[in-house]
């Protein structure tokens, strides 16, 4: 439970930090602190249980139980220390940020960034289970991109931070791939559980899978070789997310992972070659780097590069002794380059540069900087009797027994450059910097900062000498009781003391100091020597890469979404043909079936000649827009007929009705086409098409074939035909399908319908505004056009059709239950008649005598549907129920009454509505192309009147 | 009877039907009864969920007459759950517009909406193909009117495309339908999924052809590769909001492919058991990585979400066509988490591109902008939800499709083509964030143009939808523990087809 | 009895065929539009007229079942096809008039007749003072058309 | 008030008929309807027909569709012979145009209904003035005399019908 | 006989609708395709009706008698295009 | 010859039609592409219910045969619901010449497509 606690301070304290924006500065740092210390206060309190008896606190919480991801935390030894340097030196870089920033700099985001990274951090060495460490471990990456990329406004530092992102945030993917190897490895991904599988892991074929994924992670967040070039341009932070991120925290993740992993991936040879060479050769690149880099921030940034590689070289030697070694140098290498970054920071701060090559002479104008920066430098150097003198001795000693396939000589020597590299750096900050002639150029003058930025670095400082005098009491018990849980067992003997006597680590270190102040003293020669050596920069290889992969990913967009519908299409149709085609092969079967066929008659191959030839047409006359149209009704008759052939009254009736108002339709739109014929394809194009369309066309046809000549498989309509009139009330099948067996089909079919109409309303409601309207305006006609608008004959034959019309509908309408016919045909109907009436006198005549608004015919209609269906409700029956009954009335005789009626009646109300709705809407944006005519008669000829107008 | 699953179908028509009939009178009426029916719905779904989850398939035999003869409504755990989806992400959209004035853009926002939902909901209730596809046309005619709400020269163009595409994909539909029809003699699933176990050898090929053509009208709508090609413009050219709200029509696609595939070509499937879905694993992974790659590719905010809810249906798509139990308990908890984060994403953008009056959505640094700060973190967190990054329920959601996919042969390329596009995620979105956000803040530190756009009450919608992301990572557990069960129960279907075949009616 | 009734049916049965036929016939052969334009009422008034007698004499007599519906299908269509006949023949002057398809076996080459009367014939005629409306041949006011036109 | 409930009588009447034709069996309960309709759907629909044509009922109507029906059936046969058997070139086809005296509209349209429907004649157009008719027939010898036949046979008789 | 008189009458018709078919993909001015189409609309109904004499039913005559209407209107429709563009205006 | 294939080789006939004519650039085309197509469907899907002559699917105690009555209804909606995504797809390249002045499905006032002027 306090654990919980514990992890959740710095999120309470980002929390805090981010809700206090507006506050003063100081109230900003003392909610960080305040979240800071109590944790810290928390962390100590679990001390002597942890550090002291070797308790390990546990705190469980199942989270998805299903897979094993448990918010399980705990407590041991190891993940006490990183806890203490998270929120020790964490503690310490808050006081030293809250000096260090300008009031120009968001102060709030800042400490929220800061203590959201720091309860991350936390997470990572608190988690008991893997999956929930990757959630922290991607937790620092993101907050470590903020950080980096804190000042916004500098490409360098949005760039760090990508840059940063990615290979960390990469990392963890490999990582999380890793660890979900390891865990079914293991059986679980609780760490405690996974630590005690040390044998089955590494018996395991997917160790070396496992093994390298998590690798992968560990060194991309410890910037190692080759994913070292991320953490100097991560420099471009603010200098205190510097000092934290990369001296105790961010990059420390790595290495604590791969101590805390240590138990049960550590001691295969397979371990020892990865891991120890990529330390190695990290410790010994990241080294030759600091040395040349004029950057203070880049210099120390190599140097923890190189002090990276140095661990990591430690746990991948894969010996108890090399680990309990590791864990003494991190703490030691993060009170020291904590220090030290702290110090470059106030040598910017106050001299506002960092480049080596402007420095010197500090010594004197900013004493107690230069005093605690010497320390440090001295303590990174490894010169007696500081901490880093302690923990550099030991591993060389580690290094000296080591035996690199086979070569003795190898790891000592290689080690002892790094060290000496490592000495001339850290001698290079110290010399180049703090001593020397003062110098004049200095683009501010500089003193001593105030001592909230001297004194963090300062305590540090104060338990590097510390440390470095009485290792084994202050550092002792802590190593010790560390040791034991990274290695799973007690530790070996080890002494933690100044002086182990003559041994090969003293030699090597005393070659390494002498080495390392030669090349100091010779180092413009050395400098020239580097400068000459073609060395491929890390950071142009990985920005090509992301380059390429941007160029790449823009190329292959661009191929596949060129924005052609042809292309869609044409993919849409070959995919399905080719599926099909797949699915009918590997199914197989026959093609044609038992049930016999039906011989043609003359008649039916007649029409389907027509037919045939009006497609032929159709397609010859596509770009001839108004024959097309003509040609294409001829293929609606012809299914009509079909239809009619073929025992299917209602379909063939709505097929009829359909058709003439999608011509009408078709006409009114075709109007304001252009009608100039537009390019044809090429030839090689209409053969493609072509072929895409007789394939599609063929399969289709086959389908048809295989399914007609099958016998039905027991069809559920048999169940409509039997019950229909005895429980549906109404001979009619298929319009008791509609209205009854299948209402809720039509119920959508209708409101599909009505949204059509409500989407052309929409549509059109705006074409005569805008660019729409001005081209409507602006009509220029093709073609001459007849004065006549409404010519006489016709308006005559409206007048006495238009009641025809609808009696004939209602008709159709009524009987509809029991014979073809029914609510969407009479509303058809009733639309052709209303629409031959708008044709005959003109929109705005015709319009002006309508009497309801479409919209509201189509809300009603949909209304009286549902309500119909809910109706049923009412009697607790389910919803689109009906009832029937036939009633006697006096004169009148039997008739019947079915609610499937009052459903059909909103059908074709809404059929009504909704057609009328989207054509008279086309109607009237047809009639703005040609502008208002004052238009008051019903015909232009009118005998009856005289003559309208005298000519002149 | 329990009538209460008729709702998410009966209320929308109403209210559709109603605000059309006062249309004339203020949009104020029209947005009340919006925003009530919306949250009727959403406490229906609620209901309906805990009515599901208890395992029991309720059944609706709608006029009565008993499947397969008549229509059936169906509940399970998928239903339920795809229902309270609906009603969420479609209050949180709503909501979004009125703050915009969406509404006021445009002809029938609302009644479009709701028939939007009626649709939705119908599709994801019935338990009738033919039925299926009525709903299927409902929503997407309603998408092309919300498609083109607000109109523009570019969203028109964009629209004939959209519409054009998905009618042809209406037509394979029927066909699919009509041949499956004349196949098993049945439109009803649950009847269906008995009868495909007993169809004839001779039968086969003509079975499997039907239920491919019918797979690949789903993926259409899924946005599976190849298909998916139609989604991009679609999106990037509509208003964000209505995209936001798009985010679950590819879903409806997805639950079709879970629907019928566990259904009717499951294990109890006979010879046809899974066979027309094989293609589909190569098919999403490489959808995957083309969403991501677009995000890279992508030179605006809304391409960039367009793509992103491409790649991350594709992550989900890969997790259905698996077909494992466990790849689909794992595919149902992503399922709401990527529809949810990709409409954040879409908010986000358009709450972008109306405080940027010159840059619009395009990835160009600008002048800094009205909430940029607060649009900043918007960004970030659907960003992290999006590519799933902890600590949202995306990383929780791929962490489980991955370990799902671990037994299974086809593990390395569902791993490899997962993470790898997670890194192309990271990389992209954190380029897109540091110019918009970052560059774009250092081009401009001095005073605030004066922007149309002051309010920061629009931002609230995609905060609500990051917090539900939020409850959704935390109560991970429950939450797998329905869809374990979800996923249990569609892959023993026995339960939902006794309860179909079994029901009441005449 | 029923033999006369078989006869009846079949002569119009035949009757009707034949009309139909013959219109279509016309349709076919004759040189000019207008021309054709006259076969079509065979086929209307003679042709379907005939089979729908002939079937309201032949169902009744033979299911026993009365349906008057042939005579609206009559009624529908002798109302509708002089209509249409008009409205085709007034399209047909329209395009040949403004020589929009030119077909030399046509009748519109040596122009319509005058009227009579002071105005023109209605597919051409536009009064004075307004604007011809659709058209961006003609700007102004009215044009003469190439073929018939008021006396005026 | 009683123009407001039959604006067109004849209409009212037509419409009956149809529907009891429709319905195909007398029942009362049908011709109630029939009535009903009848008296509805005229005045729903008389915005849309907003003059009133004075029509005559009785004989000269029915004598007037007997003469119609009589010159169809031999007007048919006698195109069908010219259809069948001259040769196009031979065909002496020629405009007519009929001077009018019927004044109503639709008095005009039925003229020029009958005179399309009986073979050989197709009413082509109306003098803008609505003073004559342009008429097409397909074979014509004496041009006067046909439109004297017209006039005589058919406008006289409407102009009796259409007072 | 009727059996007889019906084949011919149905052959005639037939024929008649091939001849429309030609007259509608010949043309060759517009008048004539409306023409031809409205003449095939009217040998459909001859066909319809004679389809219901053969197989004894009159269930088949609203759709001739729909035909009937919407042939007209569609006739109208395409003329009035050729006349004036528009066809509601 | 029999009416199968009759019916169905105009299924393959109006498919062909439909999908060729979808694939051309101008939105006019298209829109009668998707006419054929949807003939085409309603066919294929009336046809699903197997053929029959004159046997019209209205209840008759008497009947032994019918028609299949559910494709009918089918197509029925099928029919309706085309001709809604028709009226909305014909308009909206209306809409869309209007706003673009460019009937090209692609909105391209100078379609990509490889083109010869004819
Ligand atoms: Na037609
Ligand atoms: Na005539």
């Amino acid at each position: 439970m306090s654990l919980g606690v514990l992890l959740a301070l710095p999120f309470l304290g980002a929390l805090l930090c981010a809700a206090l924006y507006r506050s003063s500065r100081t109230v900003q740092a003392l909610a960080a602190l305040g979240a800071n210390t109590a944790a810290f206060l928390l962390l100590l309190s679990f001390a002597p249980g942890v550090i002291g008896a070797g308790e390990v606190v546990t705190a469980k919480l199942e989270w998805v139980p299903s897979i094993g991801l448990n918010a399980n935390l705990f407590l041991d030894p190891l993940g006490w220390m990183f806890a203490g340097l998270i929120l020790g030196i964490g503690l310490l870089i808050l006081i030293y940020a809250r000096f260090y920033l300008s009031p120009a700099d968001p102060m709030g985001r800042f400490y929220a960034f800061l203590m959201l990274f720091q309860g991350a951090m936390l997470g990572i060495v608190l988690s008991d289970n893997v999956l929930l460490l990757i959630v922290f471990w991607e937790l620092t990456s993101l907050s470590s991109f903020l950080l980096i990329g804190f000042w916004r406004a500098r490409p360098d530092a949005r760039e760090g931070a990508r840059m940063a992102l990615a290979v960390t945030a990469g990392g963890g993917l490999a990582l999380l791939a890793g660890v979900l190897v390891l865990g079914n490895i293991a059986g679980s991904y609780d760490l405690t559980t996974i630590l005690g599988e040390r044998e089955i892991i590494q018996s395991s074929p997917l160790y070396p899978l496992a093994l390298g994924l998590i690798l992968v992670g560990c060194f991309t967040k410890s910037a190692q070789f080759p994913f070292h070039f991320w953490l100097p341009h991560a420099m471009a932070a603010p200098t205190p997310v510097s000092a934290y991120l990369h001296s105790a925290t961010m990059v420390k993740a790595g290495v604590f992972l791969l101590a805390r992993m240590w138990p049960v991936l550590a001691g295969t040879d397979m371990w020892f070659y990865s891991v120890a060479t990529v330390g190695l050769v990290t410790m010994l690149i990241g080294a030759a780097i600091a040395l040349f880099s004029n950057d203070l921030k880049a210099l120390l940034a190599y140097s923890t590069v190189s002090h990276l590689g140095f661990l990591t070289m430690l746990f991948g030697f894969g010996t108890p002794m090399a680990a309990v070694v590791g864990i003494f140098h991190i703490l030691n290498h993060a009170t020291f380059k904590a220090a030290l970054f702290m110090i470059a920071g106030n040598i910017d701060h106050e001299v506002g540069t960092r480049d080596a090559r402007r420095l010197g002479g500090l010594l004197t104008l900013m004493p107690i900087t230069a005093t605690v920066g010497i320390v440090a430098a001295a303590s990174m150097a490894g010169f007696p009797p500081l901490n880093g003198f302690l923990s550099k001795e030991m591993m060389l000693e580690q290094a000296a027994h080591t035996i690199w396939a086979d070569l003795s000589w190898l790891v000592p020597v290689l080690a002892t450059i790094a060290a000496a590299l490592s000495v001339a750096y850290s001698l290079r900050f110290l010399v180049h910097v703090f001593l020397g002639p003062k110098r004049l150029d200095y683009p501010r003058t500089p003193h001593d900062p105030p001592p909230g930025m001297w004194l963090p670095p300062a305590l540090l400082v104060v338990l590097v000498i510390a440390v470095g005098l009485f290792p084994a009491a202050i550092a002792g018990p802590l190593v010790q009781s560390v040791s034991g849980a990274v290695i799973g067992a007690e530790p070996p003997y080890f002494a933690l003391k100044m002086w182990h006597g003559f041994t090969p680590a003293l030699l090597m270190s005393a070659l390494a100091i002498a080495a390392g102040a030669a090349i100091l003293w010779r180092y413009a020669a050395a400098e020239s020597v580097w400068t000459r050596l073609p060395i491929p920069v890390a950071k142009a290889l990985f920005e090509g890469f992301m380059r390429r992969l941007v160029e790449t990913s823009y190329s292959l967009d661009s191929a596949i979404h060129n924005g052609s519908l042809q292309r869609y299409l044409a993919i849409l149709f070959v995919t399905a043909v080719v599926l099909a085609a797949g699915g009918a092969l590997t199914g197989g079967g026959s093609l044609t079936g038992d049930r016999a066929t039906i011989p043609a008659n003359p008649v039916a191959i007649i029409g389907w000649l027509a037919m045939i030839g009006a497609t032929a047409a159709v397609i010859w006359a596509q770009r001839r827009r108004y024959l097309a149209l003509i040609f294409i009704s001829v293929v609606g008759l012809v299914v009509a007929m079909g239809f009619v052939h073929l025992s299917a009254p209602d379909l063939a009736l709505t097929q009829v009705s359909v058709e003439v108002v999608t011509i009408l339709l078709l006409l009114l739109a075709l109007n304001m086409l252009p009608r100039q014929p537009p390019p044809v394809s090429s030839a090689r194009r209409r053969a493609r098409d072509g072929l895409i369309g007789a394939v599609g066309g063929v399969a289709a046809g086959l389908a048809a074939w295989a399914v007609m000549t099958r016998v039905p498989n027991d069809p559920i309509s048999s169940f409509h035909w039997a019950n229909a009139y005895s429980g549906g009330g109404g001979t009619n099948v298929v319009n008791v399908t509609l209205v009854d067996f299948r209402a809720f089909d039509t119920f959508g079919e209708i409101i599909v319908l009505g949204i059509a109409a409500l989407a052309i309303f929409a549509l059109l409601e705006t074409a005569t505004r805008g660019v729409s309207g001005y081209r409507l305006l602006h009509w220029k006609f093709e073609t001459v056009n007849s004065p006549e608008r409404h010519p006489m004959m016709m308006v005559v034959a409206t007048r006495l059709l238009l009641p025809l019309a609808i009696i004939v509908g209602l008709y159709i309408f009524l009987r509809g239950h029991n014979l073809p016919g029914g609510g969407f045909i009479a509303g058809l109907i009733f639309s052709i008649a209303m629409l031959m009436q708008y044709m005959a006198s003109g929109f705005e005549w015709a319009d002006r005598r309508a009497r309801v608004t479409r919209h509201s015919l189509i809300s009603w209609g949909v209304i009286i549907a549902a309500a119909t269906g809910v109706g049923a409700i009412v009697f607790d029956a389910p919803l689109f129920s009906t009832a029937f009954a036939h009633f006697q009335l006096p004169l009148v005789g039997e008739f019947e009454l079915a609610t499937a009626m009052l459903f059909d009646l909103g059908v074709a109300i809404t059929v009504f509505g909704a057609v009328m709705l989207a054509l008279a809407e086309l109607s009237h944006v047809a009639q703005r192309a040609e502008g208002t005519i004052e238009d008051d008669t019903p015909m232009d000829v009118d005998p009856s009147r005289g003559p309208r107008e005298e000519p002149a | 009877m329990n009538h209460l699953i008729v709702l998410p179908v009966l209320l929308p028509a109403f209210v559709a039907a109603l605000i059309m009939l006062f249309r004339r009178y203020t949009l104020r009426i029209g947005r009340t009864v919006s925003i009530a029916s919306s949250l009727t719905l959403l406490l229906t779904a609620v209901f309906l969920l805990v009515q599901a989850s208890d395992g029991s398939v309720a059944s609706y035999a709608l006029g009565d007459w008993r499947a397969p003869f008549g229509i059936v409504l169906v509940l399970d755990r998928l239903s339920a759950l795809m229902l309270l989806l609906t009603a969420t992400l479609s209050l949180l959209v709503l909501w979004y517009a009125i703050q915009t004035d969406l509404d006021r853009r445009g002809w029938h926002f609302h009644s479009l909406f709701h028939f939007q939902m009626l649709g939705l909901n119908g599709a994801f209730l019935t338990g009738d193909l033919f039925n299926l596809f009525v709903f299927f046309e409902v929503l997407l005619i309603a998408s092309y009117g919300l498609m083109l709400h607000g109109q523009g020269a570019e969203r028109l163009k964009a629209g004939v495309q959209y519409v054009i595409i998905n009618l042809v994909g209406s037509t394979l539909f029927l066909i699919a339908v009509g041949v499956l029809y004349g196949v098993t003699g049945t439109l009803n699933m649950a009847d269906m999924a008995v009868r495909v176990a007993a169809i004839p050898p001779q039968d086969q090929g003509l079975l499997r052809a039907a239920a491919a053509v019918l797979m690949s009208v789903f993926a259409l709508k899924a946005a599976l590769l190849p298909l998916h090609v139609w989604l991009p413009r679609t999106y990037a050219n509509t208003s964000p909001a209505v995209a936001a709200l798009f985010a679950i029509m590819t879903k409806v696609g997805v639950y079709s492919i879970i629907r019928v595939m566990t259904l009717v070509f499951g294990t109890g499937a006979g010879e046809a058991a899974w066979a027309p879905a094989e293609w589909m694993l190569p098919a999403a992974l490489l959808t995957v990585v083309i969403g991501f790659a677009g995000l890279l590719a992508a030179r605006g905010l809304r391409d960039l979400a367009a793509f992103a809810l491409i790649g991350s249906t594709g992550t989900l798509l890969v997790a259905v066509s698996l077909f494992d139990e466990a790849a689909l308990a794992a595919a149902l908890y992503y399922l709401p988490h990527t529809t949810l984060a990709a409409a954040a994403l879409f908010l986000v953008t358009d709450s972008v591109q109306r405080r940027r009056p010159e840059n619009g959505d395009s990835l160009v640094p600008g002048p800094r902008f009205v909430s940029s700060e607060a649009l900043s973190v918007l960004f970030l967190m659907t960003s992290i939800a999006i590519v799933g990054l902890p600590p949202l329920s995306g990383f929780v959601g791929k962490l489980l499709i991955l370990e799902a996919a671990q037994p299974l042969p086809s593990a390395p390329w569902v791993w490899s083509t997962i993470l790898l596009t997670t890194f192309v995620g990271i990389v992209a979105l954190a380029r897109a964030g540091s110019t918009l956000f970052w560059k774009s803040a250092a081009i401009g530190e001095g005073p605030l143009p004066a922007a149309r756009w002051q309010r920061t009450a629009d931002l609230m919608p995609a905060t609500t939808i990051l917090l539900l992301l939020a409850i959704l990572t935390v109560l991970a557990g429950p939450a797998m523990d329905y869809m374990d069960k979800a996923a249990a129960q569609l892959f023993l279907p026995t339960a939902y087809i006794e309860a179909v075949l079994g029901g009441q009616g005449r | 009895m029923s033999l006369l009734v078989e006869i009846i049916v079949s002569l119009l049965l035949v009757l009707g065929g034949g009309f139909a036929l013959v219109g279509s016939w016309g349709l076919a052969r004759l040189p000019s539009l207008m021309t054709r334009l006259h076969g079509p009422t065979k086929a209307t008034t003679l042709g379907v007229g005939s089979c729908l007698i002939a079937s309201a004499i032949y169902l009744p007599w033979t299911t026993g079942t009365y349906t008057a519906h042939e005579f609206l299908i009559a009624l529908f269509l002798f109302i509708t096809a002089p209509v249409s006949a008009n409205m085709i023949a007034k399209a047909h002057i329209h395009r040949q008039g403004w020589r929009l398809d030119p077909n030399p076996a046509d009748d519109i080459v040596e122009g319509l007749p005058q009227t009579g009367g002071p105005t023109g014939w209605a597919t051409f005629w536009c009064p004075p003072g307004r604007q011809w409306m659709g058209s961006s041949l003609v700007d102004g006011d009215c044009i003469e058309p190439p073929g018939g036109s008021g006396a005026s | 008030m009683l123009v407001k409930l039959f604006p067109h009588p004849g209409l009212t009447a037509l419409l009956i008929l149809v529907w009891m034709l429709l319905l195909n069996n007398f029942t009362l309960g049908g011709l109630l309807l029939g009535a009903l309709l009848g008296i509805l759907i005229p005045a729903l629909t008389a915005v849309y027909w907003p003059n009133r044509p004075q029509i005559r009922f009785g004989w000269p109507i029915l004598g007037y569709l007997a003469i119609v029906f009589f010159d169809i059936v031999i007007a048919n046969f006698q195109v069908a012979r010219l259809i069948l058997f001259r040769r196009s070139k031979d065909l002496r086809s020629r405009w007519l145009v009929i001077p009018l005296e019927l004044r109503s509209p639709e008095a005009i349209g039925t003229l020029a209904g009958t005179i399309s429907l009986t073979p050989g004649t197709v009413t082509s157009d109306i003098a803008a003035d609505g003073r004559s008719l342009l008429v097409h027939m397909l074979d014509v010898e004496d041009e006067a005399w046909e439109v004297a036949r017209i006039k005589s046979r058919y406008e006289a008789r409407l102009l009796r019908i259409f007072q | 006989m009727i059996e007889l008189a019906l084949k011919l009458a149905f052959a005639c018709v037939s024929i008649a609708i091939l001849l429309n078919l030609y007259r509608l993909l010949a043309g060759p001015s517009r008048s004539d395709r409306i023409l031809a189409l409205d003449t095939m609309v009217i040998n459909a109904i001859a066909i319809i009706v004679l389809f219901g004499i053969s197989q004894l039913t009159t269930l088949y005559f609203e759709i001739a008698l729909l035909l009937a209407m919407v042939g007209f209107v569609s006739t109208v429709a395409y003329c009035k295009f050729v006349l004036r563009g528009d066809i509601v205006e | 010859m029999s009416i199968e294939f009759l019916v169905a080789s105009t299924v393959a006939v109006l498919t062909a039609a439909g999908i060729f004519l979808c694939l051309r650039g101008r939105t006019f085309p298209v829109v009668l592409g998707l006419t054929m197509l949807s003939y085409a469907t309603n066919v294929f899907l009336f046809s699903m219910g197997r053929l029959v002559v004159n046997r019209p699917p209205i209840f008759d105690e008497a009947a032994t045969d019918y028609a299949d009555p559910l494709p009918q209804a089918l197509v029925l909606t099928a029919i309706v619901i085309a001709f809604g995504m028709t009226a909305l797809v014909v308009v909206l390249s209306l809409r869309t010449y209007l706003e673009t002045g460019t009937d090209h499905v692609d909105g391209d006032s100078a379609p990509e497509e490889e083109c010869e002027e004819r």
